[in-house]
C-alpha cells in the first residue's frame, strides 16, 4: 500500500499542468476561473488546443485516438484541467455521443462523426429530458415513425444545454409505444438544420441562458442515422451514463474555487480586516476544504478500484461522487455569497436578466457570486437528482 | 398574551393582502419591473392612497401611528406578492429616520407619495456595519461637505433626497463622530449610477465629491439612532422573508400534490414527505422569530433590542436558506427557470438572507449579548 | 395583537414561581437540574405537595380538583415547574390514565382511581408498546380474554417505563383478533400484584434502568377493570396520546439546561479562560438558544390557537413542537458534552452500569454528561418517533 | 498510487480479522470487562504472541517496524471488535513515547507483554492541550519530585509505569519547560483511582506528592515529540473509528433489512434508505480521511501533520456522530438497551469523538493552518 503517486504518475501530471496552463489561454482559463461565461468560440477553440494534443478525448478507443490512460492518470487529467480553469471538451461531445457511436455505432457513423465531434467541428447536445418526465427519464414521448428511408420524429425536448450552438443532437425517441416502457427507445442522431426544428431559450434565474426547449414538428431524418438497434437505445444511454465516474465529482473544480475565495476573503475588509483573517470565516472555509479532501481521497480510492470494472457498468461509489461532489460545490458558492457581503446584490453589466443595458456597480467579482449560487443549484439536479443517486446507493446497499 | 388583530389591525390586512392579491401577479409583476425605474408609479400612488406610505410616522408628522405589528402585516403580504417598489427603502429606512430627526415636513411629502427617498451607507469594505464609515464631511459655512463613495443604495437611483452617513470627525470604525447628512439627489457633486438587484429591486453606486449637504439632528448620537432604525428595518424584513418563505413553501406543497412521476404524484414519496415537513418546521421557526422580532423592535434598551433582533436575523437566514434550496430541489429544474414563480422567491429570500448582516454576522452579535432566554 | 402576558398572566406565573421554589425542597429540584436520578420517594413526595395544592393535576375535569386554566395558565404552569427543576407529576397517572378515567371511565372507576391517582398513592405505568409493534403500535399482540367475570391476559408489553415502582399498569390489550387491527383492542386497568405478572428491567446504555419488560402468563383480571367499551381501547389510546399538546416541547427544561450549561462552562477552563468567554462555544451556545426561543414562541402560538380546540384532538402543530423539541433537547446535552471535555469519559460512582462499586473520578457534573447524552436520544424515539411526527405532519400539510 | 495491501499487510489484517472474530464476540467481550482489570490478560498475551504489542516499534527495540499503514490496521479491526484492552494507551501512546525517548529496554518490555505503561497528561484544567500542565517537577538530588493531579489516565489504574508530564520551568501554558518523567505506579507519594470510562474501557485519576521520578530524554523538546506521538495515535484512533463505524452501519443495514413494521421491512420505506444512504456517505468520507491521517502521520513537517491529522479527527467526529445517532435513531428503543450491540458502539464512538480533542477543537487546528488542499 502506497498512497503517494508513482514517478511516472507525478511526471504525467506535471506535463499535463504544464501544457493546460501554457497552452490553453490565460483569458479563457481566467474566465472559467472567475465563474464568467465563456463565448462559443472559446469553448471551441480551447478543445481544438486540447483534441491537437490528443486530449480532447483521451478515453475515447484507441483507433479513434484514445490515449489507453490509467485510471489514475484520467484522474491526474481532469483534476489538473479542472484546476487550471481549462474548460472541459464538450460532454455532449466526447462523454457522451462520442462513446455511444464507437461503442454501438456503424462503421460509417464512427467515421463521420467521431473525428468532427472530438474537434468539435461538429457541436452536439443531448436529447434526453423531457417537460413531463423529469427523473422519470424512460416515460418520455418524443416519438419517430419510419416513413421509407427516414424518422419521423415528433415531439419536444427540454434542458437541453447549449442548444442554440449545436449542429447536431443526439435523441432519444419512443419508437414503439406497445411495450414496457424501457424497451421501445431508440438513439438517433439528429442534424440540428432539419426542417421543422425549433429552439427556445429557457431563461434561468441566474440570467443565463444556457438551456433551451427544443421542439419536434414532423422532422424527417435519414434512416440510417439510427445508432446500433432499433428499440436498444435505453441500453445505449444507460451506457452513456453509467461512463460518467471520476470527474463527476468534480474535486478539481471545487479546489480551484477555494483558492479563488482565499484570494478574495484576502481583498475584502470586514472591520478594517481581510476577511482572510477573520476566525469564523476561517473555520467555514476549513470545514469544506475537510470535506473536499474527504470526497478527494474517496475519489482516488474509487478510481483504485476502476481497474477491475467493465466499462459501462456503474459503480455505486459514483453516485457518492455526485451526491457528495454537488454537495461541496454548492457550499463554495455560498461561501463566494459570504466574501463578497452587501455587494452581491447588484446584477452584473454582462447579464442580461434585468432587460436593461446598464453597466453593473461593485467590484466585478462579486457581481457573478449570487448567479453562480444560484445556477449551481442545478448541479444536484441534473444528470440524475441527489434523490436518484440516494436511490440507486440505496439498492445497492440495502438490496431494496 | 393575546395573538389575535385588532379590529384595524384585521382591516389593514384584510386591505393589503387583498392590494396584493389583485395587482400583484406574476406577470403584472414582470411589468412593473420594464417600467423605466424598475417599478411602478401606479402603484406608489395607491400605497400612498391606503395609506400604506404614512404608516410608520406618528399623526403629528402626518402619519398613522402603525406600529409594528402593522409593519409586520404590510411586509408580510409584500413579500408574497415579491413588490418592487421602494417601501423598505423610502419609508422603513429614509422615512423614519428622518422622522427620527424631528423633519415633519419631508415625513409628511413621504407619507404622500410625494418624496423618494434613501438611506446611504453601505461603502466598499464597509460590510453591513453602520459603524464603518470612511466617506467625510467637511464644514462649509453653515453647513457641510461631503466626499466619499456609497454603494448598494437601496433604490438610490430613483432617490430624490439622500441620507448619507459621514464621519465628522474620529477614525474609520470609532462609534463617535458619525453624522448623518441630507442631500438633494441632483446636488453639485454628486455622480450615481443604478443598476437591477438580483432579486429585480434596484440600487445605486454614489459618488460624492464635496457636495453641499445639511445635516440633520437626532435627540442622542446619530449611531444609535441609525441602529434602532436599522433593527426596526430587520424586524420588519424578517416578516417580510415569513411572506417570501411560506409562500415558496405553498408552491412546494401544490408541486407535489399535482407533479406526477413513475405513476404517481410526487409527493406520494416518503422522502420528499419528510423533506417537505422540515421545510414547515424551519417556515413556522421562522414566523415565530420574525413576531419575536416584531415585539421586541420598540425595546427600550438598546442591548436587548438589538440581540433579539439579531436572533430573530438569525433564523429567518438559516429558515430562509433551508426552505430556499429545498423547494428548488424538491421542484428540479423547472424552478431554475425564470418563467416560474418560484425562483423569484428563492432570488428574493437569497438576497434578504444577505441584507442587513448575514446569520453568521448576527449570531456573533448574539453569542456576544445576554442571553436571549 | 399583544405579545405581552397580561398582568393576570404574570401574577399567576410568579405565584406559581415562588411557590415551586420555596415548597418543592432544595434537593430534589437540584437533582433535577443537575440531571441526576430521583429516587421513587422524591418524586412521590413533589408530587403530593403540589397535589396540595391542587396542581397535580390541573387540566383535570374540576369535578376531579382540575383549575380549569386558560391554554396560556398551563403554558406558564409547565413552563415555570420546568426551570424550577420541579419533576412533573408523574405522566402516567395526571396526563395518561387519568384523562382517560375521566372521559370514559364508570362512575366507581372515577372515584376508586382518580383521587388516588392525583396524590400518587397509586403508581401507574403504562402497557402499550410490545417487542413486535415499535411504531406500529396498532400491531399489538398482547390478548385478552373474557373468561366469566375476569379478563385473562397473556402477552408482554416492553419499554415499561418505571414498571417497578407501578402499583397499576394501564394495559391496550387484543379482545378481538378477527377484525381490522385497530378496532379489536381494549384498554384495561391490571393491578401489578396480581398473579402472573413479572417484571424485568431493561438496562439502558446510559446505565439507568428505568425501562422494562413485563410479562403476562395467565393474568386474571376483574371483568370491571375495562374502560368504557370492549374494542375502543384504539380510540382512548389516540385521545390519551392528543392530550399531549403544550409541555411537550420541554421549553422549559432546555431552557434551565442552558441555564445550567452556562454556569458549568464558568467552571471549566480552556486555554485558562473560562470556557463561557470562548467564541466558538458561545455562538454554538448562541445558535441552540435562538432555536429555542423560536421553539418557545412556537408553543406560545400553539398555546393562543388552543382556545378553539376540542379536548383529545391533536393539533398538528403539536408534531412540530414533539419534533424541534426533541431535536433541542438533545442538542442541550451535546452542548453539556463540549462543556465537560475529557472528563466526561469516566463513569459517575452512582452508575450501576459497570457492574463495579467504585466512586468516580473528575467533577461529579462531568459525570452526567455522556449519560444524559446516551440517555435523551430516546427522546426523538418515543411518544411516536420523529418520523412519525413528520408522518402526521406531512399528511396534514399534504394529505397524503 | 497503490491502495492494495502488500503481502505481509494482508496476512497481518487477516489474522488480526480472526483473531476479533474468534475471540471478540459480543459475550466474550462482557466477560472480558468483568476480569479484575476490567480487559483480558488473556487476550494481552495472545496480542504479545501474535506480535501485535511490538507492531510499530523498531527491530532495533525489539519490534516489528510496522508503520502507520499496520497499525491501521489492527485498530480497524479493534474498532469492529470494540477491543478493551490497554493497546493505545500501553503500545501506541506511552510504548511510543518511550522509544522516541530510546528507552529499548522498556519498549522491549511492553513489546514483550510484560509491562503495562500509560501517559498521564490531562489534568482538571488542561481539556486535550498537552502543553496546558500545572504539575510541578522540582529537582531532588540526580533526580526529580513530582507534584500535582493527572485525570482521565487512559488504563492508567492498571499501568506499572507511568510517564507524566510535568514543568521544569516556565508558565502553565508556555510551549518551553515541559519535561516527561517516568514513574512506578507503586512509587511514594503516588495515590489513584481508577475507574470504568463510559465505554468499558478504563481510566484513573492520579496525585503525585513529592514523588520521585526520573526525566526521560528526547532529541527535540518534549512538547513537540508528545505532539508528534498524540497526532500518530489520533491516526490510529480515526482507524478504529472507521471500525466501529462500519459496524454500526452495518449493524443498521441489517436491521432495516429484517425488521418489519406496518407489514413490511422497515428498509422500504424510503425515508430510512436515503438517510442509510447518508449515514454510508459519512461512512465513506470517514475512511478516507482515516487513509489521509495514515497517510500524513509520518509527514516530517510538524504543521503540516498537524493541519492533516486535525482534519482527519474532524471529518471523523463529524461523520461519527451522524452516523451514531442516526443509527440509534433508524433502530429505536433496541438501541438504547445494553443488551444490545449497537449502543455499545455508539458509546464508543461518543468517547472517540471526544478523545484528543473534539471535532471543533480540531476545525479549529486546521483554520489557523495553511489549507490543507
Amino acid at each position: 500500500m502506497d498512497l503517494r503517486f508513482t514517478e511516472e504518475e507525478i511526471a504525467f501530471r506535471d506535463e499535463a499542468r504544464r501544457f493546460f496552463r501554457e497552452d490553453v489561454p490565460e483569458a479563457i482559463r481566467r474566465k472559467v476561473l472567475e465563474g464568467r461565461h465563456l463565448a462559443k468560440d472559446e469553448i471551441v477553440r480551447s478543445q481544438r488546443i486540447l483534441n491537437a494534443r490528443g486530449w480532447a478525448a483521451p478515453h475515447w478507443p484507441r483507433e479513434w485516438g484514445g490515449q489507453g490512460w490509467t485510471p489514475v492518470q484520467t484522474y491526474l487529467f481532469q483534476d489538473e484541467m479542472q484546476q487550471a480553469g481549462v474548460p472541459a471538451p464538450l460532454p455532449f461531445n466526447v462523454s457522451m455521443v462520442g462513446p455511444v457511436i464507437a461503442e454501438f455505432g456503424s462503421e460509417a457513423q464512427k467515421r463521420r462523426f467521431l473525428p468532427r465531434a472530438a474537434n468539435l467541428d461538429d457541436w452536439w447536445c443531448q436529447g434526453f429530458s423531457e417537460p413531463g418526465a423529469g427523473s422519470d427519464l424512460a416515460s418520455l414521448r418524443t416519438k419517430a415513425v419510419l416513413d421509407g428511408e427516414h424518422w419521423v420524429i415528433d415531439g419536444q425536448k427540454t434542458w437541453t444545454t447549449l442548444a442554440q450552438h449545436a449542429d447536431w443532437i443526439f435523441c432519444l425517441c419512443r419508437t414503439d409505444p406497445s411495450v414496457k416502457k424501457q424497451e421501445g427507445i431508440s438513439f438517433i442522431l439528429v442534424d440540428m438544420r432539419t426542417p421543422g426544428i425549433t429552439v427556445r431559450p429557457i431563461q434561468t434565474i441566474d440570467g443565463g441562458r444556457e438551456v433551451n426547449e427544443v421542439f419536434f414538428d414532423n422532422v424527417r431524418v435519414p434512416r440510417e442515422n439510427l445508432v446500433g438497434e432499433v428499440n436498444r437505445g435505453w441500453d445505449y444511454a444507460k451506457f452513456l451514463l453509467g461512463n460518467e465516474r471520476t470527474g463527476i465529482a468534480r474535486v478539481g473544480t471545487s479546489k480551484a474555487r477555494l483558492r479563488r475565495i482565499r484570494e478574495l476573503a484576502g481583498l475584502e475588509l470586514r472591520g478594517g480586516r481581510p476577511l482572510i483573517e477573520d476566525r469564523r470565516f476561517r473555520e467555514k472555509l476549513a470545514a469544506v476544504e475537510i470535506e473536499l479532501k474527504a470526497l478527494e481521497m474517496t475519489q482516488l480510492r474509487v478510481v483504485a478500484d476502476e481497474r477491475g470494472r467493465a466499462r459501462g457498468k456503474p459503480n455505486p461509489a459514483s453516485s457518492i461522487l455526485k451526491l457528495k461532489g454537488s454537495q461541496l460545490q454548492q457550499a463554495t458558492t455560498e461561501l463566494l455569497l459570504d466574501v463578497v457581503g452587501p455587494h452581491a446584490m447588484p446584477l452584473a453589466a454582462q447579464d442580461e436578466g434585468a432587460g436593461r443595458n446598464e453597466p453593473g456597480i461593485g467590484p466585478e467579482y462579486a457581481a457573478v457570486a449570487a448567479p453562480t449560487y444560484f445556477n449551481w443549484r442545478k448541479i444536484s439536479i441534473y444528470g440524475g437528482s441527489n434523490e436518484i443517486q440516494r436511490n440507486i446507493v440505496a439498492k445497492a446497499i440495502l438490496g431494496f | 398574551m393575546d395573538f389575535d388583530l385588532s379590529g384595524d389591525q384585521r382591516l389593514l390586512k384584510e386591505s393589503v393582502d387583498r392590494l396584493i392579491a389583485d395587482r400583484y401577479g406574476f406577470e403584472a409583476r414582470r411589468g412593473f419591473m420594464a417600467e423605466p425605474e424598475g417599478w411602478s408609479r401606479a402603484n406608489w400612488a395607491r400605497f400612498a392612497e391606503q395609506g400604506l406610505l404614512g404608516l410608520p410616522f406618528s399623526e403629528e408628522a402626518g402619519g398613522f401611528g402603525g406600529g409594528a405589528v402593522e409593519i409586520a402585516l404590510v411586509m408580510e403580504a409584500f413579500g408574497r406578492g415579491l413588490v418592487v417598489e421602494p417601501y423598505l427603502s423610502t419609508v422603513l429606512l429614509a422615512g423614519r429616520l428622518l422622522e427620527e430627526a424631528g423633519e415633519a415636513a419631508l415625513v409628511g411629502r413621504i407619507a404622500a407619495g410625494e418624496l423618494l427617498a434613501a438611506v446611504a451607507h453601505v461603502e466598499r469594505h464597509s460590510g453591513w456595519n453602520l459603524g464603518d464609515v470612511a466617506t467625510r464631511a467637511a464644514p462649509d459655512g453653515d453647513g457641510w461637505r461631503l466626499s466619499g463613495t456609497k454603494s448598494v443604495v437601496l433604490h438610490g437611483d430613483s432617490a430624490e433626497q439622500l441620507l448619507v452617513t459621514a464621519r465628522t470627525a474620529d477614525a474609520q470604525r470609532d462609534r463617535d463622530g458619525i453624522g448623518v447628512f441630507l442631500v438633494a439627489a441632483d446636488a453639485p457633486g454628486v455622480a450615481r449610477r443604478g443598476a437591477a438587484t438580483q432579486d429585480g429591486q434596484r440600487a445605486a453606486e454614489i459618488h460624492f465629491a464635496k457636495t453641499p449637504a445639511r445635516q440633520v439632528a437626532f435627540a442622542g448620537d446619530a449611531l444609535a439612532t441609525l441602529e434602532r432604525v436599522r433593527d426596526q428595518v430587520i424586524a420588519a424584513l424578517c416578516a417580510e422573508a415569513v411572506g417570501v418563505m411560506a409562500k415558496m413553501h405553498a408552491i412546494t406543497v401544490d408541486y407535489l400534490k399535482t407533479r406526477k412521476q413513475f405513476g404517481r404524484a410526487i409527493g406520494e414519496f416518503q422522502v420528499l414527505q419528510h423533506r417537505a415537513v422540515d421545510m414547515y418546521v424551519a417556515l413556522e421557526q421562522a414566523r415565530s422569530m420574525a413576531l419575536y422580532a416584531t415585539l421586541m423592535a420598540g425595546e427600550a434598551d438598546a442591548r436587548a433590542r438589538a440581540a433579539a433582533i439579531s436572533a430573530a436575523k438569525v433564523q429567518i437566514g438559516r429558515s430562509g436558506r433551508h426552505i430556499g434550496q429545498e423547494a428548488v430541489q424538491l421542484h428540479g429544474g423547472i424552478a431554475m427557470t425564470m418563467e416560474y414563480k418560484l425562483g423569484h422567491y428563492f432570488k428574493r429570500m437569497t438576497m434578504i438572507e444577505e441584507m442587513f448582516g448575514n446569520a453568521d454576522e448576527h449570531l456573533e452579535r448574539v453569542a456576544t449579548a445576554e442571553s436571549i432566554l
